[in-house]
């Protein structure tokens, strides 16, 4: 799955660098996000996601890299979902600066592997596409609220 | 499959007193999504309720001009059933066109609304027919009830009972099914009720079944359907895969709507 | 007289009233159940695992790991064979666990078992089984595995990722060739990996018996006898004997099950750990992931050709995806489809080449073709853009290079020679059926009605009959006789023809023969059923039994009838004297070597026949080869496709039962129409398969085929002695071309110029669509 | 567990079954009814088709439990076991099977679709009816003659071809 997008927001870039690299921001912003807990390269995540009957609980790693304050970073996500199979994925973001605020731009790629990989492309596809979507919408949410 | 156990209901009451004694409890209708994904060992629920006994979920009652259907009246019986035929018939090509003569046979009418899958065929003609989804306590017109894909306004373990909507003056449906799986690659309901049309569009979206207000301007406008060519989709989510790119499935929904219109007016 | 008539099958009953015998409809006492532990990863090596919490689980009777395998020092399973014992070069062979112990190398791939008393708690204890991976990056694409920087996956494989790679032809006369051409067509084709798909899924019971220190697999097989083989001397290093294999009703095989899966060790090694038998049955999930796939094969070609289209070369690079292993029989469809390219053609120089190349992706191995499809799909394909380029009839540019009867045998620059085959008037035949003349009428009727008809005609021919066969007839005291076969029916209807065939020679009735097949230890040896090798390599074995059997016979009825040998003749199963009126029925005859005293004690006791075809000329292969016509229907506004006509003229060498015949062609269009039109499995870039159901992966439908009208045409074959030709893979062979061809003819005027497979309705509505843009983009810059 | 009592092709049975119990692995596995097979796991295949009060389910989508107090007809049943009917005796004249696999759920199929449509069958009506059965060796199309002869609507030039 790949997506891209950008959206704008009437802040200065510094506020929407701190905001994205807010641990409670990015709980609040990963759908389905339980527990974001720092630890020394990252953060550990559990997140729960439903597609159509199919509920599976994910615990992984949240990491930062390719950090370039207060530019750029791929914020990375990896978890295991027990039976249901594992998710990872990334997403590229880059932030510009504006006249009265900042735009920022996305690209996200993600995989599912074991079963849920079975449940149907048509179902991946749309479910991914609408999380990171759902994660950006809020992003977005945020850093316009705060 | 992973056990569970079954309790047939037989009563709101009962229901409610099970779902009390359950840690996670799920609502078996027809069982053609859930039965699957259990298989899969995707979904293990500790108890599985059958709906399909309760009072009324069965029936299809036509008063006047408005119709309610059980939300556990199968796929087959809404395609086959004669006083359906006389006052909806699209409703009836609908579900003929649903899954294979089997899954008909099982699937019901609640069930698929419920899950809201964003490629199944009722969702579209809900919208277009501006229905009402009814629980226990209460009833839900379907603009709040659709929620996005797999998504619905219901509660946890709120249950649907059943379906209700006004019949249209006319209505066609159209669909283009995804070659493999059989769901909706583009599916179009297209309504007509008084003079005005109305439209709900399936199997297109990532989000689930929209409504179509552009083309529903130029029905009730009169244009010609030519001009439903024109239609675009930039501001919609539009899914694509393998079988059909973002521009195909926007030129599914043109072309349906096109024999859908055509349809209406011979 | 039996031979040749539409006889209705004997087997036919047991599947109508569900009494058929497939592996899963049987139980054994005391049974329990295996489920396997599934890589989710494409290419990974393996930290740990954790099977404490499945061995815990309710029914759970042993949980088993590649270092359990180890540990037990079973072996690991090598190629079925290399290139090399074909006469190719060496090639680097993948030596594959049962359950692998280090490192995962595609998405399926078997890290553990668990053993439990119930299929679902032992799935349920393998979702426990916990297995900590350390990923690599994976590779899916052939040509992007010969990339330098691309992940390796076995290091001490010389050449990368290269296996093998296999060259034909002559190089020099080729590049004269193309020097010399008027013009040259050249397209990139690609046969993608398709799913054999049987519709009963792999299954096995491995049965260990202490007591006797003797194995018993009951296994849905194609070749019983090799999966004996490999299994006794490579995986659990006992003698033959220890081990019989049945193979019981098999729901189809399409080449799935023409070689053992790790599988077929596992339950037999596990039965002996937990002293139980042990069943494995494939979910269709699991089957999608884990099980050998064919195709796979990435053609870069280029035709030259003279003025008036005469061929004058052919070059071809091509790269086989083989997943992570060289595994089973990936070999055929590496020879197949280059040897074959020249198709029914006379092509003066070739240059023919492929690589076989390991990937992150399940491993390749025989389906329906093995090849031939993708190699009638290449020459098939350039013929019809050699034919749009120098404006030729797609027919005439063929009738102008078809390899005429009188040049046969023909040696096709590719390493094959063809012993017969009359294609010109094959070509004739079908167009003549197809009322190719009416064609134009209804391409402007399809017009009128808004859709594009466009049309081809599609020459094939495949190389069958391979390796050699053993074939038994036993009579037994009543007078009814039994065959017993080396080969493997599963769907083809070998019980009705090699009935048929007995019936006829020995003037048997068909009610009298029993027909039994796929037990090792009922049947000496065989090679089982799989490249259209049946009919040949049984049926002369089978002659040879027959014979063998009245040669027997006639020994017998000498004495009984009191004449030297050499005056008894048999035919219309009576033996006869030459010299007067005395007979003697085979029947009659029979029974006297059942008797405890008397002539018989002259002979051995019992009267049975065995033949083996080997050796020349029995080894030789036989040329089925065909033609088709295909008319298609495209509704141009959501690229819908129908197949209007399918008309297929094939030359079976001869008809042992065209009903038969015929229903093989069926199936086979079907595959080659799904291939064409739908099915294919496919793999991101992780090398996660994005087509692991049916939700996804395309199989075709009643709605998708068209009706096939079909006519069988005699050329007896000369390299054996029934004259047949195999039949079981022809329809595969030239209908993915036949399809393309036709649609691609309905869009040309439309400025669509290629087409993948599948074509689906998606894909072509963006091909016109694509082709439009271009065209108005042009007509923009010219304004 | 659960008491089920129902009727298998015409028999009265009564048994317990745990609730997640598929109506084919009590077929196949409780009865030795074998028949009836298993070929998906996504309610896609048709191989396991059965007749339950009259309807064509695919018993691999249904809870034995869900089968209780009602008519199953299997393959097993369809016939009296001495004359084949109508239906198998027209897939044997017509050659509508190879491996025999996914042919108890096209008869049953076949047998249904032929009483709800009887003479109104067309080739492709039957097409479009047997979408819910896969069939892999045939290519369907001696399927679908067989179905038309059965249901007498075999036209004439179609029997010379």
């Amino acid at each position: 799955m790949n997506l891209e997008g950008s959206f704008f927001v009437p802040r200065p870039r510094a506020q929407v660098w701190a905001l994205i690299n807010d641990p409670e921001v990015l709980r609040q912003a990963i759908p389905g996000c339980q527990t974001l807990e720092a630890v020394d390269d990252g953060y550990t995540a559990t997140v729960t996601v439903s597609i159509g009957p199919v509920k599976a609980k994910f615990s992984g790693r949240v990491q930062l890299l390719d950090v370039q304050a207060p530019e750029s970073y791929r914020i990375a996500g990896e978890g295991n979902g027990g039976i249901a199979g594992f998710a990872k994925g990334g997403a590229n973001v880059r932030l510009q600066e504006q006249d009265d605020g900042t735009m920022v731009h996305y690209a996200v790629d993600a995989s599912v592997g074991g079963k849920l990989a079975q449940l149907g492309g048509r179902l991946i596809e749309s479910t991914s596409r609408k999380l990171s979507q759902q994660f950006f919408d809020r992003i977005s949410d945020i850093a316009t609220a705060a | 499959m992973r056990p569970f156990t079954y309790h047939r209901l037989v009563s709101h009451e009962h229901r409610r007193a099970i779902l009390q004694s359950c840690d996670d409890a799920k609502y078996i209708s027809g069982g053609m999504t859930l039965l699957p994904s259990m298989k899969l060992g995707l979904t293990l629920p500790s108890d599985l309720l059958d709906v399909t006994s309760l009072p009324g979920m069965c029936d299809v009652t036509i008063e006047g001009r408005r119709v309610s259907i059980g939300a556990a009246v199968t796929h087959a019986r809404i395609a086959e059933d004669a006083a359906l035929r006389a006052i909806c018939p699209a409703i009836c090509d609908l579900a003929r066109q649903i899954g294979d003569r089997h899954v008909r046979n099982r699937g019901t009418i609640g069930g698929s609304v419920a899950n809201n899958d964003p490629a199944a065929d009722y969702p579209a003609a809900l919208v277009a027919l501006d229905a009402s989804i009814h629980t226990e306590t209460r009833s839900i017109a379907v603009a709040d009830f659709l929620c996005g894909m797999f998504e619905t306004a219901l509660d946890e373990h709120e249950l649907v009972t059943a379906i209700s909507f006004g019949a249209p003056d006319a209505a066609r449906y159209e669909k283009f099914p995804h070659p493999a799986s059989g769901y909706a690659m583009a599916g179009v309901f297209i309504a007509r009720t008084g003079g005005f049309y109305r439209t709900g569009i399936t199997g297109a979206s990532g989000q689930g079944a929209f409504r179509c207000e552009d083309m529903e301007r130029l029905l009730n406008a009169g244009a010609p359907v030519e001009e439903l060519a024109s239609l675009g989709f930039d501001d919609l989510d539009i899914f694509e895969d393998r079988f059909g790119s973002r521009a195909y499935r926007e030129n599914l929904i043109r072309v349906l709507a096109h024999r859908a219109v055509v349809h209406l007016k011979s | 007289m039996t031979i040749a008539k539409p006889a209705l099958r004997i087997e036919d009953r047991r599947f109508l009233t569900g009494q058929g015998r497939y592996v899963d409809d049987i139980a054994l006492p005391r049974q329990c159940h295996a489920a396997m532990v599934l890589s989710p990863h494409a290419h990974a090596d393996i930290v740990s695992i954790d099977t404490s919490e499945a061995e815990a689980m309710p029914g759970v009777l042993a949980v088993l790991t590649g270092h359990d395998v180890a540990a037990d020092g079973l072996g690991s399973v090598p190629p079925f064979f290399m290139p090399e014992l074909w006469g190719g070069p060496p090639g680097y062979a993948t030596m594959r666990p049962l359950l692998v112990m280090d490192r995962v190398r595609f998405v399926g791939e078997r890290v553990a078992m668990v053993i439990a008393e119930t299929a679902d708690q032992a799935r349920s204890a393998a979702d426990a089984v916990m297995v900590d991976y350390a990923e690599r990056p994976a590779v899916v694409d052939a040509q992007a595995a010969l990339d330098p920087k691309a992940p390796v996956l076995w290091e001490d494989c010389p050449t990368g990722n290269r296996s093998v790679t296999l060259k034909f032809g002559d190089a020099e006369q080729t590049a004269k060739a193309f020097e010399a051409a008027h013009v040259v067509v050249q397209r990139r084709f690609v046969s993608g990996r398709v799913a054999p798909f049987s519709l009963e899924p792999r299954g096995c019971i491995g049965d260990y018996n202490a007591g006797e220190d003797h194995y018993t697999l009951h296994t849905s097989s194609q070749d019983p006898h090799g999966f004996r083989r490999i299994l006794a001397s490579l995986v659990l290093n006992i003698p033959e004997a220890s081990l019989r294999v049945i193979s019981p009703d098999v729901g189809g095989g399409f080449g799935l099950k023409a070689h053992m899966h790790p599988e077929d060790g596992l339950v037999l090694w596990a039965s002996r750990r937990v002293g139980r038998p042990v069943k494995w049955i494939a979910t269709r999930s699991e089957a999608m992931q884990t099980d050998t796939q064919g195709r796979g094969q990435t053609a870069h070609a280029e035709m030259a050709l003279d003025a008036a289209g005469r061929i004058l070369g052919l070059r071809v690079r091509a790269y086989h995806n083989l997943g992570a292993y060289f595994w089973g029989t990936a070999t055929p469809p590496l020879f197949f489809s280059m040897q074959l390219l020249p198709g029914t053609y006379v092509i003066p120089a070739v240059n023919l080449e492929t690589n076989a190349v390991f990937t992150n992706i399940a491993p390749l191995s025989v389906y329906r073709g093995a090849g031939r499809p993708e190699a009638a799909f290449v020459i098939e394909r350039l013929m019809d853009e050699a034919a749009s380029t120098l404006r030729l009839d797609p027919r005439e540019i063929r009738a102008r290079n078809y390899v005429s009867p009188e040049q046969m045998p023909y040696a096709n620059g590719a390493g094959l020679t063809y012993d017969s085959g009359d294609f010109p008037r094959l070509a004739n035949e079908c167009a003549e059926l197809a009322d190719w003349d009416g064609f134009a009428a209804r391409r402007v009727a399809s017009e009128r009605a808004g859709r594009l008809r466009g049309r081809s005609i599609t020459s094939y021919i495949e190389v069958a009959g391979v390796m050699n066969e053993r074939m038994e007839i036993r009579f037994d005291p009543s007078g009814t006789l039994t065959i017993l076969a080396g080969t493997h029916s599963h769907g083809q209807g070998h019980a009705t023809v090699f009935s048929q065939l007995v019936s006829e020679w020995l003037s048997i009735d068909m009610k009298d023969i029993r027909y039994v097949q796929g037990d090792t230890d009922k049947v000496l040896i065989g090679r089982g059923t799989f490249a259209a090798r049946s009919s040949m390599l049984g049926g002369t074995a089978l002659r040879k039994a027959a014979d063998d059997l009245i040669l027997k016979a006639s020994k017998m009825a000498a004495v009984l009838l009191k004449v030297e040998e050499s005056d008894i003749e048999f035919a219309d199963g009576l033996f006869r004297t030459r010299n007067s009126n005395q007979t003697i029925s085979l029947k009659e005859v029979a029974r006297f070597f059942y008797l405890p005293a008397g002539p018989v004690m002259r002979f051995s006791l019992g009267l049975y026949g065995e033949g083996t075809s080997a050796g020349k000329p029995g080894a030789q292969p036989n040329f089925p080869n065909g033609c088709q016509v295909c008319e298609v229907e495209v509704t141009p506004e959501t690229g819908e496709i129908h197949i209007d006509r399918f008309i297929c003229v094939d030359d079976v060498g001869r008809a042992l039962n065209p009903m038969i015949c015929e229903g093989q062609i069926h199936g086979g269009c079907a595959q080659g129409i799904g291939q064409a039109l739908c099915e294919e499995m496919v793999y991101d870039e992780s090398g996660q398969l994005t087509t692991g159901s049916l939700m996804d992966y395309c199989l075709p439908r009643a709605e998708h085929m068209p009706f096939i009208q079909s006519k069988l045409i005699e050329i007896p074959s000369a390299t054996n002695v029934l004259g047949v030709k195999g039949i079981g893979e022809s329809g595969t062979i030239g209908t993915p071309a036949a399809i393309v061809n036709a649609i691609l003819d309905a869009v040309r005027p439309l400025g669509v110029t290629d087409l993948q497979m599948p074509v689906t309705a998606g894909r072509l509505w963006d091909a016109i669509h694509s082709a439009a843009s271009q065209r108005d983009e042009m007509k923009g810059r010219q304004s | 567990m659960s008491d089920i009592e129902l009727s298998i092709n015409g028999k009265s049975v009564r048994r317990a079954v745990e609730d997640h119990q598929l109506l084919v692995s009590f077929l196949r596995e409780d009865l030795g009814l074998t028949g009836t097979h298993v070929g998906c796991d996504t309610t896609q295949c048709g191989a396991c088709v059965v007749s339950v009060d009259g309807d064509t389910v695919k018993s691999c989508t249904m809870l034995a439990v869900q089968a209780h107090g009602k008519a199953v007809t299997t393959i097993e049943g369809v016939s009296n076991g001495v004359t084949l009917h109508a239906v198998q005796d027209a897939f044997h004249r017509h050659h509508a099977l190879q491996c025999g696999y996914c042919t108890a759920g096209l008869v049953i199929t076949a047998i249904d679709l032929i009483e709800r449509e009887g003479s109104r069958l067309t080739r492709e009506t039957v097409a479009h009816a047997l979408k819910g059965n896969l069939c892999r060796c045939t290519g369907y199309q001696n399927i679908i003659t067989a179905i038309l002869d059965a249901a007498g609507c075999l036209s004439a030039p179609e029997q010379v071809a």
